[in-house]
């Protein structure tokens, strides 16, 4: 037990199975093992804030950065994107099915009322989701009406919610791959570059939090960014899918 | 309702939302602890009262549903309520109603295992003479229940308190829609999920106060009856 | 509501009652037939209580049979009985009796008047308000007595119902026993104070360790004791 | 724990991760239980008994405490053991002892209050007797206690229902880490996010039938006593 | 563990009980003083429960004062009572009486034996294993007398101890009293029994409601009444 860290993560990146596939390989290398706690991105940061995580492995960029700017964080590393997906029932009530232009689907959700789940939890999901808002003109915050629900919750709750109630809902692709539920719902917009969904990791800063692992920690962010671990993510594969892109090496990431 | 606000804040200002989400967690938890109450009660004096075979068994099974995990209950409630489900036409899910009876799902057997000891101890009492005078099975319920009635307050009051404090099915079938289906513990549980501990935490003070409050109500009522009643 | 066919005579056939290894009441075979009170007397601990709740039914034999009017597990519609600690309900005294009327279906339009009436035939008029288990020791006897009047039952069951009464009401209490018995209720009683034994009994029966050791006519009895026990008890001497 | 099986192939294939996760539901649950009786029915027995000023306060403080939000429960402790908390020292966040004692915390009151009533419903009956005989305050909650026994299990397995069902203050305090501090609720919460309903259900029956084996397993103890005692 | 200063006299100063409304003990003044027993005796409800309640310190009076010794609010080290409706506690008859040993911290080691002797005492020798709950209501009361004893008490306070005993079983405890009594132990007892009055008491009092009537010497109370009511309560008349 004694050589464990924990890292404070999302429940989206525990939802999508990733870390179930490559912990063991990373204690097959190193012996070391590590404890994720699963938790909303500003719960994760929050962890880590309080020293209670030894690494944060999150997804919500402008957030970790305020993590960095406060110190509170070492280096910030990126990881790996996958890509956010917009979901929806197979009968398409707003007809978004197959645009490329994810600011105009976004844009005829809302002129058709269909009703759209948003998360409404802070994550980085969430941040990423108000964003797509504002880029299809929408002032989500005021104009919203019964048709937008934000539940308050998780990935999985979120698409569980959308497919039984016949909406539309934004996901990160991976854990949309891995979730069973999916019923009749289907991803009916990916592919535009504003959907991209960057992972970053970083070490809780020991200069704050003397009990911060350091060395274990480094080594699993030294793990991750590594090619061994960037293959590793790359292989990481459901019924033939790749979920994450390893980009450790695209500094502006 | 705004993370950016302290829940003392909130209270102070008089948010609207704030008000809407402590009404509607109000309503979800008295009225599932109504109708557990009329269900859990008589179920739970009616079984301390007669003896069958396999009585055991249904007191046991009885007793275990105290524990039934909330998730549980939600998910099945949640398969029963959506579209594709049995009751999906009546297109309860992710309404309070929904809610409601999550919650009575939950904490009828509570009531219900409470009951029947508090009735049997008090039984053990009553049998003969009630025997000698032949008081019918109806009567003999009824009689129990209401001779019982000050001790029973506390069944109800341990009823109560899951019901307040309940989230994890609340969520599944209400859905913790804003404005909508959230109440003061999945506004609780978001503010978590958001790292907003301060806020989830006032919020928590805010519950508890109003759960003391409730309480305090009940026992009042309770004392006043008993010394009515003399 | 009342079954057409009569509760007596009752008849007990070689009864015995064992709790585990104890045994209470040990091979009891006698009849209470329609006539003056029977009254059972026996040293503590004899079987009286038991003996009495058995012909009310509330427990059933281990072994042997007993039948009312030639049935068996008859209910309890045309018995009634005052046991020898009754438990007071949590209402007032006229509650308690006005309980009691309800549970045998009086007319409703009665009610009322029947409890004041039962009430002031105990002497408790005065005490209708008073919560019932705040009473005195004797006040819920004489409470007990008059739930199990508001019965009309056939046969009354009564027991030691004066162990805890003043002495005017012990006389009151025999007064009313003797009206009702000739009234065709049969009573069966059981008591300490040999003196009331012989005041109302029609038949005496005498129990010792669970056993009828003798029983028939009073007269007969205490004139002339049959058994060595029954002599040693009239006496007031200790049995063994 | 894989997602790719059924609750029944899991039970079956006897995956030593999954019983792992049982066994760790089994033992905080029940140590959970075991505190909170050690603490909670002396306490209740001690307050059915003692006249104090400002005591029925306590006693609604004491009933209220039943609707203690498990979140709440979770993120005091959470902070109290968090390593910039009070006791960060003592590095037990995410560990199972943070779920026994946010567990415990929580059940403690619910069998406190429950005590209460049972006992001072005993009281009433034993009251003078006892003041009579000139039995001091200890012996009197000793002798409470003792001869109210029987009915306090139902007491005990509410508080023992409260803890197996519990998920919302252990996920907080423990993190759901698999193969650490993943218990039976938190998995299947983690599978119901995960979408994956069947396992979720599954799961949950297993957890209700090991509540319910439990409770056979109690009642059985106290019959077999109560017919010992006679 | 026995304070050194005695109980005795007990003395009752314009000692008033109400409940609510009703007056239970109106204005009572006496003294209780060593010497023969002092025997209650009065209608029901009149208050002699009340008074032995009273006298044994378990209700305090609503106004007026009671003092053991001169002193107030003594614990009720060296005093014992035996209720009316006794409670038994759930345990075995040798076991209730175990308790009340260890209640009045009596040495561990003579514990068994006191048992034993106490219950043969009282005529439960063969009785102590059962359970004190299923014992008859005579065998209930004996036992209560029994747990009072074991508490060697210097004031011991029975209401109504022969109520529901047998004949012999009314003679061995008025032995055992007059036994207890002639040891120094100032004996208070209530009972509706007039010859047993006449045979222990040495003083009398008589209660009607609330009220202390009449008290005074035994001889004198029965062979010249001051007062109609004490007259008309001996004459086995109600009182009215
Ligand atoms: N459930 C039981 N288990 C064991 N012994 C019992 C049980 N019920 C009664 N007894 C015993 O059976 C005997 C007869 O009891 P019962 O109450 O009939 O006597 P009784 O004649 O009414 O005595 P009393 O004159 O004191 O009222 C008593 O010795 C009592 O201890
Ligand atoms: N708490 C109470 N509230 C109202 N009335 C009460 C209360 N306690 C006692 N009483 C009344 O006070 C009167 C005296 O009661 P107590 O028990 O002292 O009478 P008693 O002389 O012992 O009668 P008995 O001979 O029947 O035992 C009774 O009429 C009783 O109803
Ligand atoms: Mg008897
Ligand atoms: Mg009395």
């Amino acid at each position: 037990q004694d050589k464990s860290i924990v890292v404070a993560s999302t429940t989206s990146t525990q939802d999508s199975g990733l870390f179930e596939y490559l912990l063991p390989l990373f204690k097959k290398k190193t012996g070391i093992t590590v404890k994720v706690v699963a938790q909303g991105t500003g719960q994760a940061l929050d962890t880590g804030r309080r020293g209670d995580a030894d690494v944060v492995f999150v997804h919500a960029k402008s957030a970790e950065l305020k993590f960095l700017s406060e110190g509170q964080g070492v280096k910030r590393y990126p990881v790996m994107y996958n890509d956010f997906v917009l979901i929806g029932p197979k009968s398409d009530p707003a007809g978004i099915k197959g645009m490329k232009d994810v600011a105009k689907a976004f844009q005829t959700i809302k002129d058709k009322q269909a009703s759209f789940i948003s998360r409404g939890d802070r994550s980085g999901t969430n941040i990423a989701e108000l964003k797509l808002w504002k880029d299809a003109g929408i002032d989500i915050a005021k104009d919203h009406g019964p048709w937008y629900k934000a539940i308050g919750q998780g990935m999985g709750a979120a698409l569980n919610t959308a497919g039984a109630s016949n909406a539309y809902v934004l996901s990160d692709r991976g854990t949309w791959i891995h979730f069973k539920n999916k019923g009749d719902l289907q991803i009916l917009v990916q592919g535009d570059k504003r959907m991209f969904n960057q992972y970053g990791v970083m070490l809780v800063n020991p200069a704050k939090h003397p009990n911060v692992k350091k060395d274990l920690g480094q080594q699993f962010i030294d793990y991750l960014v590594s090619p061994e671990g960037q293959k590793d993510i790359a292989n990481y594969k459901i019924n033939g899918e790749q979920l994450f892109y390893p980009n450790a090496n695209d500094h502006s990431a | 309702m705004t993370g950016d606000g302290t829940a003392l804040h909130l209270v102070l200002s008089g948010d609207p939302a704030f008000y809407a989400i402590v009404r509607l967690s109000l309503i979800v938890s008295l009225s599932a602890v109504l109708f557990a109450t009329l269900i859990g009660v008589p179920v739970g004096a009616a079984l301390a009262l007669t003896r069958f075979p396999g009585r055991t068994a249904v007191t046991v099974l009885l007793n275990a549903m105290m524990g039934l995990p909330p998730v549980v209950v939600g998910l099945a409630i949640f398969l029963l309520l959506s579209r594709s489900g049995p009751l999906g036409s009546w297109g309860l899910l992710f309404t309070p109603q929904a809610m409601v009876i999550a919650q009575t799902v939950m904490v009828t057997p509570i009531i219900a295992a409470l009951t029947r000891q508090t009735v049997e101890d008090l039984w053990a009492e009553y049998r003969e003479e009630l025997a000698a005078m032949g008081v019918g099975p109806v009567r003999r319920v009824a009689t129990l229940i209401w001779d019982a009635r000050f001790s029973l307050v506390t069944a109800l009051l341990a009823g109560f308190g899951r019901a307040a404090a309940e989230v994890g099915a609340i969520i599944i079938v209400g859905g913790n829609i804003d404005g909508f289906t959230r109440t003061m513990t999945t506004a609780i549980a978001l503010e978590t999920s958001k790292g907003d501990l301060p806020l989830a935490i006032g919020l928590g003070l805010v519950l508890i106060t109003i759960v003391i409050a409730i309480n305090g109500l009940a026992w009042g009522v309770r004392l006043a009856g008993e010394r009515y009643a003399g | 509501m009342r079954a057409p066919a009569t509760d007596l005579p009752v008849t007990l056939a070689d009864v015995t009652i064992a709790a585990g290894a104890v045994t209470i009441l040990d091979d009891i075979t006698m009849t209470i037939s329609p006539g003056g009170p029977t009254v059972l007397i026996g040293p503590n601990g004899s079987g009286k209580t038991t003996l009495l709740r058995v012909a009310m039914g509330l427990v059933s034999p281990t072994r042997g049979r007993i039948t009312w009017g030639g049935r068996e597990a008859v209910p309890p519609v045309k018995r009634a009985i005052v046991f020898q600690r009754p438990t007071m309900l949590r209402r007032s005294a006229a509650g308690n009796v006005r309980y009691a009327l309800a549970a045998a279906n009086a007319p409703r339009a009665t009610r009322d008047a029947r409890v004041a009436e039962l009430l002031a035939l105990v002497g408790l008029a005065h005490l209708g308000h008073r919560p019932a288990r705040r009473l005195s020791g004797g006040e819920q006897q004489r409470l007990a007595l008059a739930r199990a009047l508001a019965r009309e039952p056939e046969l009354l069951l009564l027991d030691e119902p004066t162990a805890s009464l003043d002495p005017a009401a012990t006389k009151a209490i025999e007064d009313i026993v003797r009206a009702i018995a000739a009234r065709g209720v049969k009573v069966v009683m059981s008591t300490h104070d040999l003196g009331q034994a012989r005041r109302l009994a029609g038949d005496i029966a005498l129990l010792h360790r669970g056993r009828l050791i003798e029983a028939g006519p009073a007269e007969a009895f205490f004139a002339q004791p049959q058994t060595q026990e029954a002599r040693t008890f009239i006496a007031g001497e200790l049995l063994v």
